[in-house]
């Protein structure tokens, strides 16, 4: 089983267990680092890496919660136009009402959690999949931040540099942060009662309730959690812009879903990890950077991404037969 | 310890009055019903009487629409599981529910996981867990095993476990023993035992009369959700328990075979399919029943599914209808081209389409005779031939086009069954064809069976009730640790037979 | 005495072209006049050219020239998505010592200002090509008719500043702008939005687009509903696909911004900021207005 | 049961599921249609509804085959991809090599289906989730796109004219073509083999398999009939726009998903009908021509839009709940 989540908790199998998990990770990050260190002057440094760990925040905090998501059976296609419009309320806040850094962030987060509970209220009250609900909440989140920014982007200027310019052991604040959600998460997946709940619902909901315990909750809390890093994540970026484009995020639902199915979590629920999705980030960041870096030309650049994203999910199917045999 | 007696003056623990529950029809009609302290209150009833209902309303999964209840003179009215579990009545459901990626200890104490600040106290859940599994004959197994990886039964022991895993005052048993053999019946019974002891009540459910007279104290007879009687278990004859739930007489006598076997069907060499399955071979002959017998576990069903082409096969030979030379069977589709069915263990996951109509789940992989040109199904002729196979096989629904989902246990079973009649296979593989399926039913398959093997046709079929075995197969092999260890005739052997053959694998030290 | 550090060959400088959108066909000319160019200077320097996925996707676009300040190029040749979220990475990169070149779409004045930042910008002056298109058609059309405007992405700048530019004209001329709403650049959206139009106004005479994919999909729309030839198009970007339908008049007018030309006017500009180390002044690159070869009609 | 599909070889009591089945369908179509022409001057006009007539042909023909590959449980998430592919193969194949139409016509519908040929096969080998390998194909389709076009839009002038230009009873061929493929998708779905099997699969494929039926070229049929139907959208589109976008059908896939679930269809498998896709394409047809036509602003358009979406899948929830009440 590569199934971090599970059963993480036997002391014996635990060292062949993370072996399986993230070996065949790490080796294709590994190969892609290579390869692009090889084709390229400037890859293999400390400035790219930097430049990645910089960048990557956001990315990691959605796919962070999609993961949830997708452990619970459920899918959130809204991320990206729920950072569209967290970015857009921070923006807004900070551009045109002039509110201080602290009141504007604290009405960010409070939209993405809203846009969270709308995504679970909705799809519990009325048994709805949350493919639809969530692709309703696409189309009305960014409507939404059209609406707030009149379309246009809001200058922030530095009213929220220090988020970025934080820096410990030259690591910014967002990746320290978003580091800190990856391993709080992971654990709260694998040692907290919560966290078997989330396996639990995954696996077998109807099993769940009729064990006693009410789902829902469960379910809203993940739809919330996953607005919440989304807000964070529209907060970073914020900062990182220096500004507030009311587009921001287009296309991030099927990138954060490719990069946690890459790391190994099922679309089918009951499965996954919090740190093999942020594998998975790192994987799509490094492969993007080395493009670019390349120059490659951008047909290339999507030829090499579906292929990469197939070969992943065909390589994790065999790693995961390959740890199923031998148990 | 049949027919064990309570004082007339034990206190009650639980009464139910004028309970009533409507789904499309009326379920269960105003149900009077008396639990003693201490005692093994039997359920029984034909598939569909309404038992596994009032077992839910008593858990707190469903409300009643009329009547109230009172549990211990007080009035009790669940608003769901938790809270009757809170006043002391739990149930183990009939339906397997476990949650596969979970682990063993984790299900035993799902929703009272031991934790602190929310994080959950591994050492102390595995420690607490360690004596209820072996309670219940999981000491082989690690308490951090994930549930999936177990068979069936032992998935079964584990709700059993979990279920003992908390003071209670009323256990309710909802057939616990569809999935168990032998011995793991005789380690449950032991726990009833020394829980009753203890004043803990039992509302235990089964369609096997033979434990039940074993175990009750009382019986209740349900019929058509009607509760007809309570009687003390000891001057209850067991024909008398079948008469009431029935309606009617049932002899349940040995069903022999009108003629002699014809030719070779099915000869199976070296089968192996490891790690459950490691060696068989055996002759299946057209015109008998051959049954199959092991413990859980033995790997009956993994040797059906070798033959069936369900599962990979690492090594052995499948020879059909005499010939020498090896059939072809890579995929179900090859082994059914060939004549061959296999009837499921699982019927819900692994047999019938649930929400499709019975006429759809009967004709499923048979379309061939309704069709006319590009493929249209001829609607009329189709319905006439499902409903002549509902009439032959005694299925009871409204019509052919009700959702089989809504057919109790046993109809399903002979839907399921019709749908293999009607694909004309000779060699029919069975897996538990009578499981949760109630004497009345149990008796008719047993009677299509006979039918079909007097008809010519090969019939290999694995259950876990030996006495069902017994009576209805012409021989009977035994598998044990994934080996076929023994093959009977039933004129010359015993249950003890079966279950030493069956018990053999795991004294013996293979090479 | 042997050549220290400082007097070995220098390495030809590393310029980065950063677009937008490579799927749109204006970047895409863009490219590959800049690789032209290139190839003819291959001993002048070294081209790196990216572009987005999605023009929408702003920040992918940031995250490239990190990516580029990361690897250390001489010079950044941007076109930016977004005239406002780009200037702090580009400041960011001026900081680094990179020279920094603004084409196409001009950054934030404001924003520039604020970050004390001085970026030259080479490129065309979208509302200026944008009413000269719209002039062009009013010369087909009497003051007060009915004319609809089909405008890009909805805070893309260049596609605001054609919109200005057409209602700066069509306002000019006295039409009459019934409605402004986006086709998102895109065929088949412009294709829905301008079917309805015409259902719904039947007085409609002229639709103004803000690229001529749209003006693809505003055609075939009229032309479905049989009022091909009785309402005017007009596009942006002359991409090679509208020849024909120019040369047929079913497309009047569109503007020619020279694309392949663009890219490499700025990366001309960046090798000489390289040379001299100065900054040198915003240049304007042409716009041309192109009409169908023949006479044009009177009004 | 709202469910055409899975039985609707009863006669006797067809006619109530038919008004169960399509009366809310055919309401909230009559709602939109009636609150537009009352905001409109000329909505409800013939005019408007040869506009909606001749824009959703291709519209149609994805949402038939995304029916379908819903129906089998699965997903298509590279419709838009590949007609995108499909349409720079035709406009490539006139504009460039100047090949005949019917050529280029059939080198088109032979990307579709190679696209359909690899994601079914692909799943189906590897066993793989449709989501993940749809989502690849999604890159790769667009990136050949692109690399056969070299990002140009081409122009193909009239080659395609007859397609759409040949009209009867005030009907455009590509109408009527996709009308008959409703209709013929329909009556495969519900009256033969092939249909019984697409329904058994998405309902329980473990099952059909133990029946003794291989489910994989059914599913492999499936997704080259998307493939096929998409090419044909592409074609059709060819020919209406005179011109073979790179860009074409972008974000395509999450439409035709709404508009099928719009219709009823679940995205667990085995319930659907075509005909109610059909609707469901029609309701956001309706939608969008009446939105442009009140001229409304783009982010009143998008939340309207979502709205609509969860608003029609909870009132779907409801119709269903009515009709299992009442059998
Ligand atoms: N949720 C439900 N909706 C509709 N009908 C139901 C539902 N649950 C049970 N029924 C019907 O109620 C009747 C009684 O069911 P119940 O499960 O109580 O029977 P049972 O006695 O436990 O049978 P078995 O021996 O097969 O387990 C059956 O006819 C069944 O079809
Ligand atoms: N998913 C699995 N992974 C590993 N081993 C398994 C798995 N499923 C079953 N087994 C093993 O296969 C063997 C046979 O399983 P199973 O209990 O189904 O056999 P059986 O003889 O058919 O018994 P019964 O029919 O009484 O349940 C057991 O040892 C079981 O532990
Ligand atoms: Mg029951
Ligand atoms: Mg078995």
């Amino acid at each position: 089983m590569n199934d971090t989540a599970s059963h993480a908790h036997g002391r014996i199998a635990a060292g062949r267990r993370w072996l399986a998990d993230y070996l065949g990770l790490g080796l294709a990050l590994a190969l892609l680092v290579l390869v692009f260190s090889l084709s390229t002057r400037h890859f293999f440094s400390l400035t790219t890496f930097q430049t990645i760990a910089n960048q990557i925040p956001s990315a990691i905090l959605i796919a962070t919660g999609m993961t949830y998501v997708l452990l619970i059976a459920g899918i959130d296609l809204s991320v990206g136009s729920v950072l569209g419009l967290c970015t857009a309320v921070v923006g807004v806040g900070l551009a045109q009402g002039h509110w201080p850094a602290p009141l504007a962030i604290l009405a960010g987060l409070a939209a993405g959690l809203a846009a969270g509970a709308f995504n679970g209220l909705v799809s519990i009250r009325w048994n709805l999949p949350p493919f639809i609900v969530t692709l309703g909440m696409l189309e009305i989140a960014r409507g939404g931040a059209h609406f707030l920014t009149r379309s246009q982007t809001q200058y922030v200027g530095s009213a929220l540099a220090p988020i970025v310019e934080t820096h410990l052991l030259g690591l910014s604040l967002p990746f320290l942060l978003a580091l800190a959600v990856v391993l709080g998460s992971q654990w709260i997946l694998t040692r907290t009662v919560f966290g078997r709940y989330l396996v639990a619902i995954g696996t077998n909901e109807e099993a769940v309730r009729l064990s006693g315990i009410d789902p829902r909750p469960i379910k809203i809390a993940v739809y919330l959690y996953s607005g919440l890093l989304v807000a964070l994540a529209a907060v970073i970026d914020t900062a990182r812009f220096e500004s507030a484009n009311p587009n921001a995020g287009s296309g991030f639902e099927l990138q954060a879903i490719a990069a946690v199915v890459i790391g190994g979590t099922s679309l089918m629920g009951g499965r996954g990890s919090v740190v093999s999705s942020f594998f998975g980030v790192l994987i799509i960041a490094v492969l993007n950077t080395g493009l670019a870096a390349v120059g490659a030309r951008d047909e290339t650049k999507r030829l090499v991404t579906g292929l990469v994203i197939v070969a992943a999910v065909i390589v994790d199917q065999y790693r995961h037969r390959w740890s199923q045999t031998k148990p | 310890m049949p027919g064990m007696t309570r004082p007339a003056d034990t206190p009650l623990l639980l009464r139910t009055a004028g309970l009533t529950k409507d789904y499309a029809t009326r379920v269960l009609d105003s149900v009077d019903l008396e639990i003693l302290e201490g005692e093994v209150h039997a359920l029984v009833g034909e598939n569909g009487a309404g038992k596994s209902t009032l077992a839910r309303i008593l858990a707190g999964l469903i409300r009643p629409d009329a009547g109230h209840i009172e549990l211990a003179g007080e009035p009790y009215a669940p608003s769901g599981k938790r809270q009757a579990e809170a006043q002391g009545v739990r149930m183990v459901m009939q339906e397997l529910n476990v949650i596969g990626r979970l682990t063993v200890a984790e299900s035993i104490f799902f929703g009272h996981l031991p934790h602190r600040w929310g994080a959950i106290d591994y050492p102390g859940l595995h420690r607490a867990a360690r004596p209820l599994m072996d309670q219940v004959g999981l000491s082989d197994v690690a308490p951090d095993r994930p549930l999936e990886t177990l068979g069936v039964g032992r998935q079964q022991m584990v709700e059993i476990a979990a279920a003992l895993s908390r003071q209670c005052r009323l256990l309710i048993l909802d057939e616990p023993t569809a999935a168990l053999t032998a011995p793991e019946i005789e380690r449950l019974f032991d726990q009833i035992r020394r829980l009753g002891q203890q004043g803990v009540s039992f509302l235990y459910i089964s369609h096997r009369m033979e434990e039940i007279q074993r175990i009750s104290d009382r019986i209740s007879v349900l019929r058509d959700g009607r509760l007809l009687t309570t009687r003390g278990a000891a001057g209850f004859g067991l024909d008398e328990v079948v008469r009431l739930m029935v309606g009617r007489p049932l002899e349940e006598t040995r069903l022999a075979a009108s003629r002699p076997p014809n030719g070779p069907a099915l000869r199976v060499d070296g089968l192996a399919a490891p790690p459950a399955l490691r060696h068989a071979s055996f002759e299946l002959r057209f015109g008998e029943i051959l049954g199959l017998a092991g413990l859980m576990g033995a790997g009956r069903t993994e040797m059906l599914r070798a033959i069936f082409g369900a599962d990979r096969r690492a090594a052995g030979r499948i020879c059909l209808r005499g010939s020498s030379a090896p059939a072809r069977i890579d995929h179900p589709r090859d082994a059914v081209r060939q004549g061959i069915a296999l009837l499921t263990e699982d019927r819900k996951a692994q047999g019938l389409l649930l929400p499709l109509s019975v006429l759809a789940n009967v004709t499923l992989n048979h379309l061939r005779p309704f069709c006319r040109a590009g493929g249209r199904i001829q609607a009329a002729a189709e319905r006439r031939a499902v409903e002549q196979w509902l009439d032959q096989l005694g299925v009871r629904c409204r019509s052919p086009l009700q959702p089989v989902a809504e057919l109790s246990g046993g109809n399903q079973q002979k839907v399921l069954m019709a749908r293999w009649l009607h694909r004309n296979c000779d060699i029919l593989l069975l897996d538990e064809p009578t499981r949760g399926i109630d004497v009345g039913a149990r008796f008719e398959i047993h009677r299509l069976l006979r039918q079909g093997a007097d008809q010519g046709r090969a019939i290999l079929m694995a259950s876990s009730d030996l006495r069902e075995l017994l009576g209805v197969c012409d021989r009977i092999g035994v598998m044990s640790a994934g080996r076929w260890v023994a093959t009977f005739d039933r004129n010359t052997c015993s249950q003890d037979d079966l279950l030493h053959a069956a018990l053999s694998g795991y004294t013996r030290t293979h090479p | 005495q042997p050549a220290g550090p400082s007097e070995r060959a220098e390495p030809k400088p590393r310029v980065a072209l950063i677009m937008k959108s490579l799927a749109n066909e204006f970047f895409l000319t863009m490219e590959n006049g800049a690789r032209a160019h290139q190839r003819a200077h291959a001993d002048q320097y070294d081209l790196l050219a990216n572009g987005i996925k999605d023009e929408l996707d702003v920040s992918k676009q940031i995250d490239l020239v990190e990516q580029m300040i990361a690897q250390k190029v001489d010079a950044i040749v941007i076109a930016p998505a977004d005239s406002k979220a780009l200037v702090a990475v580009a400041k960011k990169a001026q900081d680094a010592g990179i020279a920094v070149v603004n084409i196409d779409n001009q950054f934030d004045a404001q924003v520039l200002a604020d970050k004390q930042a001085r970026i030259p910008f080479v490129g065309p002056d979208n509302r200026k090509g944008a009413r000269r298109v719209g002039e062009h058609l009013a010369k087909h059309l009497r003051s007060g008719d009915a004319v609809a405007i089909l405008e890009g992405a909805p805070n893309a700048f260049n596609g605001i500043q054609r919109r200005l530019g057409f209602e700066d004209a069509m306002k000019a001329a006295g039409m009459n702008i019934i409605s402004s709403q986006s086709g998102y650049w895109e065929t088949d959206k412009a294709n829905q939005v301008v079917a309805a139009l015409a259902g719904e106004h039947p007085e409609l005479k002229a639709v103004l687009c803000a690229n001529d994919s749209m003006a693809l999909g505003a055609v075939a729309a009229l032309r479905a509903a049989g009022k091909a030839g009785q309402v005017r198009v007009v596009g942006y970007d002359n991409i090679s696909a509208v020849q024909n339908l120019l040369r047929e008049g079913r497309i009047l007018a569109t503007a020619d911004q020279h694309a392949d030309q663009l890219a490499v006017f700025g990366i001309e500009y960046a090798l000489e900021m390289l040379r001299t180390r100065g900054t040198p002044a915003d240049r304007e690159t042409p716009v041309d207005l192109v009409t169908a070869p023949g006479p044009s009609p009177q009004p």
